[in-house]
């Protein structure tokens, strides 16, 4: 049944959109979702015109939303030029009309309790996180922020990042902006200066799983935003599985559309993403 | 600038047309269902429309234990279609029938539950757990494209006997008056040849098609896509394949009910399928391009029956095999 | 504004990659050839490229007498494909190997004629003619996918006795040391058996895949769109069943080479077939779309194997099947 | 082997797109082709952008030909908007970048002696008519010129008529402009009056087997520019064939892409198409 969270579909309208580094910022005049979305809801926008040969949506998160743009509704993304999809989103002019649907997932979690967070963004992974550092804050979170890439260029919202937090920590693997090397390499200094009681990650999914280790040795909760291939975005196709251990104990192949997108990073079987964990609900069943 | 921001609607569908078909002893009010594996088990596409409204909700293929499905990735993209290798995961029959149907059965969708199983045996008795749910079941389709353990994982589908024995145990375990449809694999020689058997052997009416099986290399990784190596191939592209087969199954079996899919994304090309000769279509891949993709292509296509000047959808099955000099119902 | 108004030029190709091919005993110096009915006689191609800079010209199957074809309209348009229905014009072997295989020979391309026939006799027989003109012509390609007028029209693709039949004849007709290529039908239900029985009765390798049988209804006259009913469907609309045959194929008979094709449109989608197995690709639709596709695809496959490391085009062959541990030629 | 009149694959530009009637006409810089161009022959277009669903180019007449162009060499088309790929034409924005092959097939065949000459068009298939009209009359050619449509929003040319012909005479069905009925009501009287030697016609297939039979009942030869379905428009796939008798008297299946676009009207067996003509080259073997 359509409540007042579910997704709508809507004929968007590209009202912007700049290169920012190695991505892409696009805003989008789409009434209705920008009034849903919340931290960590992702919208799926299609792609090619029509008729087109790219039938599958492609997922994005929501980096910022305004209910009162000059527009009506306006949400923007921030987006890596990666495969044929985001190639033609790159290449839209403005006023361009896109079909979109959103906000879809869970929001991320926030604490009941005022706790003292750390927020990770690899690439364009920081995208979520700004918005989800303003609600921390007003609810008297203390919001730290790391972000690292391979290099400056693909470093997002460092302008906006020293706006959202408390304190702003950049890493780069050249060395090129901030410190050098991973995120990872430096985690246990911030966390042991920040004392970090909880971690928001969002990021490529090698850099997820060193944090979830990682958190987990400290004992520290991470909220992890995975991406995992998805084709439909709303829960009907189960292409989207993560190998997940429930609250129950119970390893289950995981849609993480609906489920997620972001999830206790202790809760997923990261060694065993690509194959189906023993044990996992149904795996001995598999001809 | 001209500022068109509007929440997307379907068109309203044309009122004065007839929508009704059966489906052997099977009345529905619109031919337009989900296609099994496409919608889940409803619950989230109600989010995008009233499930009620179309012509029955086709739910994901259950076997009868909980099944983990595949290892991921499940998907690529293809030039107009996409590759799955989910591999039947779901809860098993049980959970299934105790949970996700009354849910669906309260909102006043009418349910077809697709089954699935390795063995004749497995298909016999999911088929009877789900009759046992009585009336709140409209019909079992009877997915036939899996690996048949006991003959060295060929598909039943592909090959006449094996499939006629599924067919004959699940009319056996669920009885002469349940309708039961067998969805075929386009995989095959001579698709009429299973066709027939499976109507032989009882079934109601046949579904088809089922996905093509293809392969995608990733040409960075260089190794297949999908973790199961092969997939099934659906979308647009097969269209063509899906619209022949359904043709030539109807010309040779003209009184068998089809419900025709793959690749239908419009009202058009659901027409398409009801002029080669089905009496009901499904739409898969088309709802993850478009979620309510169902309800808008059931508006476009009695806007379209109407403007080809049919009153009804029972009119124009199989049309498109009329004589040159027969053009009845215009 | 930013005028850019240049002459479409194809990339260059790396010519650090060595590209030779052999298929049997034919050494070829590059893997891309054109598919058998979507190049005609090559005549008309060589105004957009010079033909002797591909691997080799498939010419359009010919048959042993002039025939008319099927009536028009020949063609739909479908998503990311298209389906046709030529029945086989054309101006029968004789005519065909007096003027038309004279006039692509003296552009220097290499040239595998494509035969074929109603009937195991006719297979044989333009075989023969073929075989006659000597060293002009590299190869025989044995188009099977026709009807069998002695066997229901059954067609000989389909079947694997019937296309045995027909390799064995033409063997026979040219003699041990000439390549022979049976080209395939995807729509079997067992590929690899129809591979099998063409390979024991001689042919030095296979082609695959034709086209696979579609229909298109017109949604306006409500009839099928082309007269001759179905046709074949072709395009990146069916490349994974392609990959997914020279895959399968490939498993089995590791040895024989196989020419892949089936929506080839970049030289990444070449660079999938190879990856799964074939020696060498064929460019069919690509070309209606981009007259220059062929070479196109052959440089832009020349820049994909240098960029993946591979310094010769034949250790790529087959190389997605590699063990996950085996990293070979990087 | 690629000569000086060999078709071109240019990378061409959208430099305007204008609605004219019920017609767009299209103006794209396609040096090289521009230059080669002949009335009579056509280009073909790719369309849907990348990657596209739709693989087949699409043909259109050459409406005009200007070497000199401000942007280089540019050729004109007009065009109605049919289905998908002319839809998908009739959205592009100015100096968008159009894949385009021509010029195709054969330029109409001009009289070694000056001949009086009428031009007729349906709808838009007056298109290649005005350039043929130029070329006539510098070979001393007298032009006439009938044009006729449904409507007169249907109507293309008729500024373009007056200036091109020494008269223009208009016709529509609906009768809004010019004369009422179809070009053939009118046909009789017209080629009486202006002693028509030689006809040229473009237009809807009906009209033009009208044309044929109407002109070979008075022994006046008929060049008719055909639309049958052309997968390639280079002479390699065999889908663009239509029944004619060539003067050995053979009937062939023979491909209007290479052979044509424009025939004697009198060689194509109008009431076959669709079939195999019985005698037709070949048929006699067909399964
Ligand atoms: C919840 C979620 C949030 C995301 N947020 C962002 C974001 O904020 N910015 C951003 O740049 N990217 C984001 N992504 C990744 C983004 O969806 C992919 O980069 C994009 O789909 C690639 O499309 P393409 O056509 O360029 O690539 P192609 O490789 O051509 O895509 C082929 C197919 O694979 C799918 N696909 C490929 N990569 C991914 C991926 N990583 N995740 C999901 N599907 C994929 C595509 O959707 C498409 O169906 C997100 C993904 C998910 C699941
Ligand atoms: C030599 C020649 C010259 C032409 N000149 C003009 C012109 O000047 N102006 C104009 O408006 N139209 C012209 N046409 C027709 C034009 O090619 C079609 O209207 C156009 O291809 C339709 O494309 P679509 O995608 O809109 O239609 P769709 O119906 O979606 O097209 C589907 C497929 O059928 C083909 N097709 C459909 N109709 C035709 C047709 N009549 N002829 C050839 N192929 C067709 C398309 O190319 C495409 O491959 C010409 C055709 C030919 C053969
Ligand atoms: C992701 C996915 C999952 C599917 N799962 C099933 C399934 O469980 N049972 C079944 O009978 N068919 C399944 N199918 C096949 C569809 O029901 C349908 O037959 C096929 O996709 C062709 O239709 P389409 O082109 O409209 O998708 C699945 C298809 C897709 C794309
Ligand atoms: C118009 C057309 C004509 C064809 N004619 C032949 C033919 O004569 N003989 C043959 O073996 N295959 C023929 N084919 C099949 C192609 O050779 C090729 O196998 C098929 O089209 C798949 O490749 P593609 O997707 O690259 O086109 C034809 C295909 C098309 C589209
Ligand atoms: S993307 Fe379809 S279920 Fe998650
Ligand atoms: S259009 Fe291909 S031969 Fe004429």
């Amino acid at each position: 049944m359509a409540t007042a969270s579910s997704p709508l579909q809507v004929r968007g309208e590209v009202i912007s959109l700049k290169r920012v580094g190695e991505y892409y910022q696009m805003a989008i005049a789409a009434p209705g979702i920008a009034e849903r979305a919340k931290p960590g809801q992702f919208v799926a926008l299609a792609v090619g015109g029509e008729p087109t040969s790219m039938l599958l949506r492609r997922a994005f998160s929501i980096y910022a939303a305004d209910e009162r743009g000059v527009f009506g509704g306006t949400i923007e993304i921030v987006f890596a030029r990666q495969g044929i999809g985001t190639k033609w989103l790159s290449q839209l002019p403005s006023h361009s009309s896109v079909d979109i649907v959103g906000p879809l997932g869970n929001p991320f979690p926030i604490p009941a309790s005022p706790l003292k967070t750390l927020l990770i963004g690899g690439g364009y992974g920081s995208a979520p996180l700004f918005s989800l550092a303003e609600v921390l804050r007003t609810r008297g979170c203390r919001v730290e922020m790391f972000l690292g890439a391979a290099t400056g260029e693909r470093l997002f919202g460092i302008v906006e990042g020293r706006r959202a937090a408390s304190q702003l920590t950049l890493v780069t693997e050249d060395g090129s902006v901030g410190l050098r090397g991973r995120v990872t390499d430096h985690l246990d200094e911030l966390m042991t200066r920040t004392q970090t009681e909880l971690i928001y990650a969002c990021g490529p999914m090698g850099m997820l799983q060193a944090i979830s280790v990682f958190a987990k040795e400290r004992s520290v909760p991470a909220q992890c935003l995975v991406e995992e291939e998805m084709a439909c975005g709303i829960g009907v196709c189960m292409t989207c599985v993560l190998p997940i251990r429930g609250d129950d104990g119970v390893i289950r192949m995981t849609r993480t559309c609906v489920a997620g997108p972001s999830f206790d990073g202790d809760t997923i079987l990261w060694e065993e993403i690509g194959s189906i964990p023993s044990g996992t609900l149904g795996a001995e069943d598999l001809g | 600038m001209s500022l068109k921001v509007v929440n997307r609607k379907s068109p309203e569908g044309n009122m004065s047309v007839d929508l009704r078909t059966t489906l052997g002893s099977l009345l529905l009010p619109t031919p337009v269902l989900t296609a099994s594996g496409c919608a889940g088990s409803g619950k989230e596409l109600s989010a995008f429309f009233d499930l009620s409204e179309i012509g029955a909700i086709v739910t994901k293929s259950i076997m009868q234990n909980p099944r983990s499905g595949r290892a991921t990735p499940r998907m690529a993209e293809t030039p107009s279609g996409m590759l799955n290798s989910i591999g039947l995961q779901g809860p098993g029959v049980e959970k299934f029938m105790n949970e996700d149907v009354p849910w669906l059965a309260q909102t006043g969708a009418r349910i077809i539950v697709s089954i699935a199983g390795n063995s004749v045996e497995d298909f016999a008795r999911t088929a009877a757990r789900v009759r046992r749910a009585g009336d709140v079941v409209s019909a079992i389709e009877v997915n036939i494209s899996c690996p048949n353990v006991s003959n060295r994982g060929l598909v039943f589908a592909c090959d006449p006997i094996s499939a006629s024995e599924v067919i004959r145990a699940v009319r056996r375990s669920v009885g002469g008056l349940f309708p039961i449809f067998a969805k075929l694999s386009p995989d095959v020689t001579d698709i009429v040849s299973v066709a027939k058997s499976c109507v032989d052997a009882g079934a109601t009416g046949l579904a088809m098609i089922n996905t093509l099986l293809g392969l995608v290399i990733d040409t960075k990784t260089m190794r297949p896509k999908v973790a199961g190596i092969t997939g099934g191939l659906s979308g647009p592209a097969i269209r063509p394949v899906g619209v022949r087969a359904v043709w030539q199954v109807h010309a040779a079996l003209p009184k068998v009910p089809i419900i025709g899919m793959g690749g239908i994304m419009s009202g058009a090309d659901a027409f398409e399928y009801i002029l080669a000769g089905a009496s009901a279509v499904s739409i898969g891949t088309a709802t993850f391009h478009d979620p309510t993709a169902a309800l808008r292509i059931q508006n476009e296509l009695s806007n379209l029956l109407a403007e080809r000047g049919f009153t009804a959808l029972k009119e124009a099955i199989a049309y498109g095999h009329r004589a040159a000099d027969e053009e009845v119902g215009q």
